[in-house]
């Protein structure tokens, strides 16, 4: 009863401040002379003014379709930003998933992915990925000019492309540094610094942009057939096969796999990074598949917005449900792994499967990552952030997914499908088993035992993650 | 003088720190630590992996005390940190030789 | 001095470095043929491009306002994707503000919530809150399907709603799971899991639609007259109301309020994940209040973001001065409710107050929620997040203040508007303590006293936030 | 081998999974008369809808450029809630570099900041900074009104500030509090709460104005062709002086200077938090420099993108390697440092540099801060996060850098940058040595030796940062 | 009865549990702790400033165990935790007058 | 042998350290630890509620020497951890049976 006068009290507090800040605005109101704001511009109508002369000048240079462009640009860009921030979201989902002693070195590594892949992209990668007309295969990169890109208008590429050439590399800059982000999760906590800084360079420069002209740059997928629309084969199954290859070159870490087929967990450190992580990876596929729009067109980003948070909702739905049952807990790196499951799995077919394909895609990737995740451990491939489950096999589920779940006359072929992503997989397999080897032979991969057993990040920077000892022990 | 150092359950600390203030005792040293005993952990579950949780959460607390309260403080300790349940924890009782405070440099049991 | 002279020379070897960098760009600027790039597009003028079948498509359907509607439409989107983070941002500060043996707890319902959200609204709630004509107060809900929502343009809502019916849903889809969320966080570091899970998914799947029907379906709130702009009431009060009957039906936390009155602070275990938390919400709220103009209709849209950030701003530093005045301290944990509680105040208003309305109603929401907070305690509410007052409290001063800020014109009434908040804060009051009531005498809603001091995260997940042991410890 | 065919099982699995939903789907999609998405629209062709009266009304009153007018004005919105954003980003980096006994400190700092400087802009600091005419050296400040920013429109600022007075409002002031940050990071660890709240309100609201008016106000440095795109000095030089000034009085923290000429590193206590710090401002800048084109021009805004992105990925690469040559370890926070060091560079001339023009700036800044700050430690200047190297030092580098880098055309002149750069950090560090000095010598600028020691978090807030110690520990 | 201190290098923790447990030990209390021994640390940069870290995470076990089976303990934990490495660390051995076991009340060697 | 266990402000671990360098003690271990003791703790405000911190951070320092040179390092300890403030911690002396260097087997005094 008493709690029930409290908050009466409180209510009639309220009214009543309310009521002396109404006074006291009604003053202020008075001195600044308040107008309505929206019904201002309105009534108040004042002449319409003359476009200056700017304006006039880009509309010439690009037609009527000017303002669409701009509106598909700005998009683009903005998608181009939210891709940038999965950068951040694997750097916290993996530092999250390993363990405190090797957290500054899988920073560390991510800082470098997203640097390097930027300036390699620049380079070497876009024009190797966009070449025009090639072969089909391979082609080689130059790098960027100012001439090549200063020009562009709608005619780059009408509603199907429609940005300049500045928007054009900067969002497809942001993608191809991802490739590398994966691999980083799968081989944290032992891997070498430097061989895998070589690598992860090797692989975004040189490899990435081979299997990404084969389809988006035009090449014999594109002609067969195949679609993936932004990514589930060619970014991620890309980044998850690549991983397999060199985790199975690196070996698993020390202490995992006990002898009498024993394993053992080594625990993330710190589940709300992990957290952190999923939430921002979620966010930035917005820009992710939203962006692979190429426009704004309003049906296709709104449908794909949709799509692209419905799988994610049902892959985490379906693995919280799948781990509860199978593994008797509710568990939390499982629900998170089952949102990433989602996600790679609509993303090939987010602006091209039905709306229940999306909620069957990403309840199926829930599930298939959960025993993935298991059976990976069963056969001893050992990845710590669960990388090639998640990128690598769900990868491969949600490019088959676009010809299961297509929308009516979408004439996508599984069979295509599945050449598709499998050559893909597979390319990326055996570059890096190739180029990761001969590192592996050349310099070395792994770490020493007792750099693995004392931490990454001693070993290999000389700097802890959490150095603070409640005060000054340091001199 | 001895040290007497009680493991007890985390949750149980403040509880012990009022019975200890009850009988007169001002001082004490707390760390977190890990427990292994019969207490024998889950078994849990991490990606897929089950494993057991054998080392669990305890508070160890150190008190120096004076011989002839030892008794006393064991029984109080003890008292508060009780639930019955099997992880309760123990308390062992170290002798000690000598005590300082730093601030005033005196020592013995004048110095806790 | 010789600070000086060090810094001077410091100075040098920028111009010295400038200089040298200088020549090897310019070599490097002969080689790429530099073109100006602005200019470039206006001089070289490359004639106009004919715009592309696609796009001539998209104008006949949409007609004169397509580009319009299409910025609108993207906007929204964006909005959509802002209210997103706001999932993270809830997730940080609940996390942030619990003791740490229950932090994979809190971060485990924030993932069922978003991932349940969007699916029950897929399923259900979407259309039970948008039913078109109904009786004014309850209308069943259906799954969403492709047809409804594939052919939308400009006649779907004209500047008023000017965006795809895919975009109106995840716009929703993503306000709708919010209401759990602010109950999540009071209910924190007791609830049983699985109880919470089901009245979460019942609360959002038939609870916030009732409500939402009522003035945003166009029952018989609006058609009185009451006005709740972004969600004050209908999201704010309606979750900070739910979450005070769950709170009263679960009791305190063990050891909180002791005999004699005395109230026993539990502590948040991380300050800086609750103040990511903090600044995530309110970024995100330019979202939330941004993207409920639901135009890009430039005067409302930028009006709205800045008295959103204005009441945000005036509310922390009520919140601080207050706090420092009231608990001799400047409290972090204070200064970061108070922003909540100005966003939550501002919220309801955001277009139509004036705008030192918004820096009032900010200011007076700041001291209100310092108050609120004390009060709760007193009476023994134990809400660890403070949502109650954040949301419950400040959803219904804001409302309220519509009237009493409202600028020349509005024609808002105090009384409608209190009715209103009244009704919905009370709906939401009686639907939770019915629901929340026949699943605590069905199966509990607490967990077991010695769960509670063990922590939840051991006793629901069997997994520890912050597992990590200096190596491995774990067999 | 084993390993394969149970890869192949998986695989099949997959498959077979695939089949059943796809049966499963097709059930599904004959209820829901599943429609194509995109082309439905086509194809089903409603008849364009007749636009509503409000449009026409918007239309009426901007004239032809409407739509151009909204996009821009929306860009400038988002990208003022990108700037925002990094106020967290700050928040985190500066946390994260601080001792975890200071941390409440830091963050409480910065929650202050940004809430002081919004307001502080609102009542003064906009007016003074865009006075209109004036004498080019200093103008007075009023509080905003709804009369001069409710009727804004096209002809406001035509496609070079293409966007509402509500707008160009947010977007200021959401720069605005950013000098203050920048103080805020290198005084950490010691300075006064309250001496620093009052220090950071007077530099916020009567120091950066002024500076600001002298460029963008239209005063005597652009009458001189000084340019500084987004504020390398403007707001970056200027936090980074300002911040100089108060170091100097302030003296360094205890036990960091011993006798005999030895340097005692006191380290940052969370690598993460100071991860999360840089790259949200990294993200944040694609606002802060994107945003600063004021419109959302597509060749200027794209190509802005790209020389943002590419400066800081040059700045985080070349610190990176500089660090790795003298220090011998790649250190994590040299290379967070270099990007930030990067995109200082850059901001100056994003839009007017050229391509590679933005990657040796990138490199060369990220080079420079490696030295600066080892530099500035050997001077003993304690700067805990290092901002007076990376905001002061690599702000001028930018601000010349323009006229090294520009494109063909340009005509900046490397003396004018020099002249406009050295008198906006002479101008900060004057006032800060004024203004802090006085402070200093009336209240007092730094906390007890005792309090230092103990941590300012108990000293100023009786709150810890991580108070948590396994259980209830608090009574 | 005595209370062994042993100081290890982190990762061996597993290997001396098991160890221990073998011989039948089936309690033990584990601390996070930081050695400064001859294992000098390594020498550091931070921000271009050289330091040494000279305190290296180790972990501490305590156990309490009856005087005969002292040599027996020290001995598999010795062996346990060897790693032939500067910075192995140390076992103490301190006699332990009293231990209680909370649950019980049990005392002396039957607590333990 | 001894063991001499000090609890001192955490800020003074440093110059602890070097006062025991200086008398040529190269080894110790320290734990962090909350200490409860006279210098009461701050009464505190956490969201309204008012609350003493009576834990407050100290370190503790666990250092085993032969006997001959306990009265030189708790002297130096003492000296270096010393403020005159209250809260300035305590030594206590405990006394060690036998140590052990893992890495060489080594006993006795020679082992530490
Ligand atoms: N022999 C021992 N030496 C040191 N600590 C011990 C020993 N046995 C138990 N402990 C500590 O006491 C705690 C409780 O012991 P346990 O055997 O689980 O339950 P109980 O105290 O009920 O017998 C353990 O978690 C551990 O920290
Ligand atoms: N005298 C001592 N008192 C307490 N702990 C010590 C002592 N000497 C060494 N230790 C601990 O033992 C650890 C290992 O010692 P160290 O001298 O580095 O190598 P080793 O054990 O090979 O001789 C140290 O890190 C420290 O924790
Ligand atoms: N009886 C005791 N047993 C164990 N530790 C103690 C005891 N008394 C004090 N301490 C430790 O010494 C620290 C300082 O003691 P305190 O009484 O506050 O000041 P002082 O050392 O100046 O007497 C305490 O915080 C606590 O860690």
């Amino acid at each position: 009863m008493s709690k029930k006068t409290s908050l009466f009290k409180l209510l009639a507090l309220i009214a009543g401040l309310g009521l002396i800040s109404g006074l006291l605005s009604t003053g202020l109101m008075a001195q600044e002379e308040v107008t309505e704001v929206v019904e201002a511009a309105v009534e108040a109508a004042p002449t319409p003014a003359e476009p200056d002369e700017d304006y006039l000048a880009l509309v010439a240079t690009y037609g009527a379709t000017f303002d669409f462009f701009t509106i598909s640009n700005l998009w683009t860009l903005i998608a181009a930003a939210l891709v940038f921030l999965m950068h951040l979201g694997f750097a916290t989902l993996e530092s999250g998933l390993a363990q405190s002693k090797n957290t500054v070195n899988v920073l560390f590594k991510n800082v470098f992915i997203i640097c390097m892949g930027l300036i390699s992209y620049l380079l070497w990668g876009f024009n190797a990925m966009y070449p025009g007309d090639f072969n089909g295969f391979f082609a080689m990169g130059t790098p960027l000019t100012m001439a090549d890109y200063g020009g562009t208008d709608f005619s780059y590429g009408g509603t199907g492309l429609c940005m300049t050439g500045w928007t054009d590399f900067i969002f497809q800059a942001m993608f191809a540094a991802t490739a590398a982000t994966i691999v980083s999760g799968a081989v944290a906590e032992r891997v070498k610094l430097s061989s895998f800084m070589i690598f992860a360079t090797l692989l975004v420069t040189f490899g990435y942009p081979v299997t990404g002209s084969w389809k988006w740059g035009g090449g014999w997928l594109d002609a067969m057939g195949f679609y993936d629309f932004a990514g589930s084969s060619l970014v991620h199954a890309f980044g998850g096969f690549a991983a397999l290859a060199c985790v199975i070159l690196l070996g698993a870490r020390k202490g995992k796999y006990l002898e009498g087929g024993k394993i053992k967990p080594i625990l993330g450190h710190s589940m709300p990074l992990a957290t952190i992580g999923v939430f921002l990876l979620f966010l930035g596929w917005f820009g992710f598949n939203g962006g692979s729009v190429l426009s704004a067109a309003p049906e296709a980003v709104s449908f794909v917005f949709v799509t692209t948070a419905i799988a994610a909702a049902a892959g985490g739905l379906a693995a919280i449900f799948v781990s509860w049952v199978v593994l008797k807990k509710p568990d939390l790196s499982m629900a998170l792994n089952g949102i990433l499951a989602g996600l790679v799995g609509i993303t090939a077919g987010a602006d091209s499967v039905t709306l229940y394909g999306s909620v069957f895609i990403g309840l199926i990737a829930g599930a298939i990552v959960v025993f993935s995740i298991l059976f990976f451990d069963k056969i001893k491939i050992d990845d710590p952030v669960g990388a090639v489950s998640v990128h690598g096999i769900c990868g491969i589920w949600g490019t088959v997914a676009v010809a299961i779940f297509q929308q009516e006359g979408g004439g996508f072929s599984f069979v295509t499908q599945l050449i598709g992503t499998l050559s893909i997989g597979a390319f990326a397999f055996i570059f890096s088993i190739i180029v990761f080897g001969i590192i592996k032979a050349v310099m070395g991969v792994r770490v020493s035992e007792e750099e693995e057993y004392e931490g990454l990040d001693i070993g290999e920077h000389g700097q802890e993650a959490y150095p603070d000892f409640q005060g000054a022990t340091k001199g | 003088m001895k040290l007497v150092k009680a493991i007890i359950k985390p949750f149980k600390l403040e509880e012990v720190k009022e019975a200890l203030s009850e009988i007169g005792i001002e001082g004490m040293t707390v760390t977190e630590v890990k427990g292994f005993g019969r207490q024998k952990g889950h078994t849990e579950i991490y990606r897929g992996s089950e494993y057991t949780v054998d080392f669990l959460p305890k508070v160890m607390v150190d008190i120096a005390i004076p011989d002839d309260v030892v008794a006393k403080t064991v029984e109080a300790i003890s008292k508060a940190a009780k639930t019955g349940k099997i992880g309760d924890g123990k308390i062992f009782v170290l002798p000690v030789e000598d005590a300082i405070r730093i601030r005033t440099d005196e020592k013995g049991d004048g110095a806790i």
